[in-house]
């Protein structure tokens, strides 16, 4: 029906990953309000209205509008998703809405592995993730752990 | 006329009619949903497959117009249309008229919908394709009190199903200058 | 039930419809149900410093939905909201009350069915009509048959 | 009025919010909702778009992004926040735990709890930490994600 033109994850196998190995920085942004009100769609929910209305913001004594906490984490997710290949599958993750992310700031998507080790069988590889702002602020931190397959015939 | 953009580049667009393309996905419940929600029309028309209506249309049918909004970012389009990021001037607009047609070759960055005219047959219902085709029925220059504006017609027909059942027909007329 | 042919008086107005006060959340939620990214509709920013608009606008493709809920509300399930035609004239802003308007100007027996001609506008509280157009309903005859469904414009001609 | 009401009168309000919240919902994963959550999110992952990519990385068919768990969270159980103490809401944190992946055309159920509630003395005074946890289990009955989120209340 449709040709699809996507980005498949790279091929990455347990072996890969180490501990204190760090990603590359994925970099979003400048973010706007079309950001916010496509999550929002995405969501289905419009409650909120500081995520959206500059006056709403104001009035409750906010700067100007913040993006959604979980927009931002779901940006960090899928960064980890990227990192660790089209084999992982996420077991577990976490986030902090630390700052706030507001119109026109960057998000810079950090990632550095804590740990890749064996436990009942499974290979997992524990990292820690965050996201900093254009002032080196860090708005969400968080972590992940995934499972892996290791490399078909073994070795590197 | 101090510029005319109705070069024979232009020219040549008018008429021309593009393939019929298909909607990036069949008419699903919560895309119905979420359009009378956002309209606040909820008619059973749209939801109650038990309704007075839905015998009438053989089940719950989205709203007459949907089809003009079903046209989205299809998956195999990896640029992202809020991609322009950073760049202030950019509005969050596409200058694509129609998927399916050349863009218009004129130098003109403002556009406003001028309007439509439309002309409805029948409705899609939900796990229906929505097909459309479009043509370029008309360009042409005004004087405007800010410049001259370069008016397009486009006429659309949208259809649904393996028959093509006729949904509408949509005239309208985008002004650029 | 839907409007019958004989009951239509020209002159006579349709039920209204009434939509508002919009807020900037209505906008958005259309805004993100249609995919629409025009940062017009939402980024008081950029509407606001870079178009020198007033406040972020309504969307037009909503006003144009209203206006077609206003006609097919009135055909109703017997008949057949045929064309609808309208310019885009002013713009809306977050806060107004919208009022959906019909009035009948024409009416004519086709067939076993009628013909009925409206004006249709939609106007805010202070009268401003920004959506000024034209629509023309089918409607079945007193004791007659209901329009068909698919509607196809050559029952009219016997 | 916020500042009259005694620590131990908190405690018993917090404490009467745990249990579950509302009805189980049940909702289709549709390929339109995936597909707008996919572009929302930015990931272009093939496994979101097409069937046949899904099935060769061995998946049932089209994946949800795991962000589309905010989807249900936001539309399948109402919920008010009413707090009798303190001035603002904050959403704090979230902690996510997958395990069968959400598959276009699976009706996932949504079973929300508030699992935790709990009066805190900070820095800048009582805080209010209310986790409500949201379980969603597909068709099958397998269970496709926990979601727990915390709440300040402050």
């Amino acid at each position: 029906m449709l040709k699809v033109r996507t980005v498949e994850p790279e091929e990455r196998w347990f072996e890969d990953f180490h501990e204190g190995q760090e990603f590359p920085v994925i970099t979003r942004g400048p973010m706007m309000v079309g950001h916010q009100v496509r999550w929002a769609g995405a969501c289905d929910n419009y409650e909120s209205e500081f995520h959206h209305d500059e006056y709403v913001a104001r009035a409750q004594g906010l700067p100007g509008i913040i993006l959604s906490g979980p927009l931002m984490a779901s940006y960090l997710l899928t960064a980890v998703t990227q990192w660790l290949g089209r084999h992982a599958r996420l077991v577990r993750f976490f986030d902090q809405n630390r700052g706030p992310t507001m119109p026109r700031d960057m998000a810079h998507l950090h990632g550095r592995v804590r740990r890749a080790y064996e436990q009942d069988g499974r290979c997992l590889v524990e990292l820690e993730c965050w996201i900093t702002n254009q002032r080196g602020e860090v708005t969400t931190p968080g972590s992940a752990l995934a499972e892996l397959p290791r490399r078909p015939g073994g070795g590197r | 006329m101090a510029v005319n953009h109705i070069t024979d580049a232009v020219r040549a667009l008018i008429g021309l009619r593009s393939d019929w393309i298909e909607a990036c996905h069949p008419v699903e419940a919560s895309e119905v949903r979420r359009f009378f929600q956002a309209l606040m029309d909820p008619n059973p028309r749209y939801w109650d497959a038990a309704s007075p209506a839905a015998a009438r249309y053989g089940g719950p049918v989205a709203p007459p117009g949907f089809a003009v909004h079903a046209f989205r970012r299809p998956p195999d389009e990896i640029e992202d249309p809020l991609g322009a990021d950073g760049d202030p001037e950019f509005d969050g607009t596409s200058r694509l008229v129609r998927r399916g047609l050349p863009r218009v070759p004129v130098p003109l960055r403002g556009v406003l919908n001028g309007g439509y005219e439309y002309e409805f047959f029948s409705y899609p219902r939900l796990g229906e394709r929505i097909l459309c085709r479009s043509a370029y029925r008309d360009i042409t220059q005004r004087e405007g009190r800010s410049g001259p504006m370069v008016l397009i017609v486009v006429e659309d027909e949208y259809a649904t199903g393996g028959e093509f059942r006729p949904l509408l027909k949509s005239v309208s007329t985008l002004i650029t200058r | 039930m839907g409007a019958i042919f004989e009951d239509v008086e020209i002159g006579q107005e349709i039920p209204r419809l009434v939509k508002g006060p919009i807020t900037t959340a209505h906008i958005v939620r259309w805004s993100a149900a249609m995919e629409n990214w025009h940062r017009i509709h939402f980024d008081w920013h950029y509407a606001t410093q870079h178009d020198g608009l007033p406040d972020v606008l309504v969307n037009g493709s909503w006003k144009q939905h209203v206006m077609i809920q206003l006609v097919t509300d009135w055909a109703g399930e017997t008949g057949w909201a045929w064309k609808i035609a309208f310019r885009f004239r002013g713009m809306n802003l977050p806060g107004e009350t919208l009022t959906a308007w019909g009035r009948v100007t024409g009416k004519e027996e086709r067939g076993r069915f009628g013909v009925v001609d409206l004006e249709i506008g939609l106007r805010n509280e202070q009268g401003a009509e920004g959506t000024p157009g034209t629509a023309r309903v089918v409607l079945p005859r007193r004791g007659g048959p209901p329009v068909p469904y698919p509607f196809d414009p050559a029952v009219l001609a016997g | 009025m916020t500042a009259e009401i005694s620590d131990a009168e908190i405690e018993k309000h917090l404490a009467s919010l745990i249990g579950p919240v509302g009805e189980p919902v049940t909702a289709l994963v549709e390929f339109g909702a995936v597909r707008r959550m996919a572009l929302a999110i930015g990931d272009l992952d093939p496994i979101h778009f097409d069937e046949a990519a899904a099935r060769a990385r061995g998946y049932r068919g089209i994946v949800a992004p795991w962000p589309l768990l905010w989807l249900y969270f936001f539309t399948c159980t109402e919920y008010e926040h009413d707090f009798p103490f303190g001035r603002a809401t904050v959403h704090g944190q979230d902690e996510y735990e997958f395990h069968e992946p959400m598959i276009v055309g699976d009706r996932i159920t949504v079973t929300t709890a508030i699992t935790g509630a709990r009066l805190k003395h900070g820095r800048v005074g009582r805080l209010g930490q209310v986790v409500s946890e949201r379980r969603f289990v597909n068709q099958d009955g397998a269970l496709c994600a926990v979601l727990k989120t915390t709440l300040f209340r402050r």
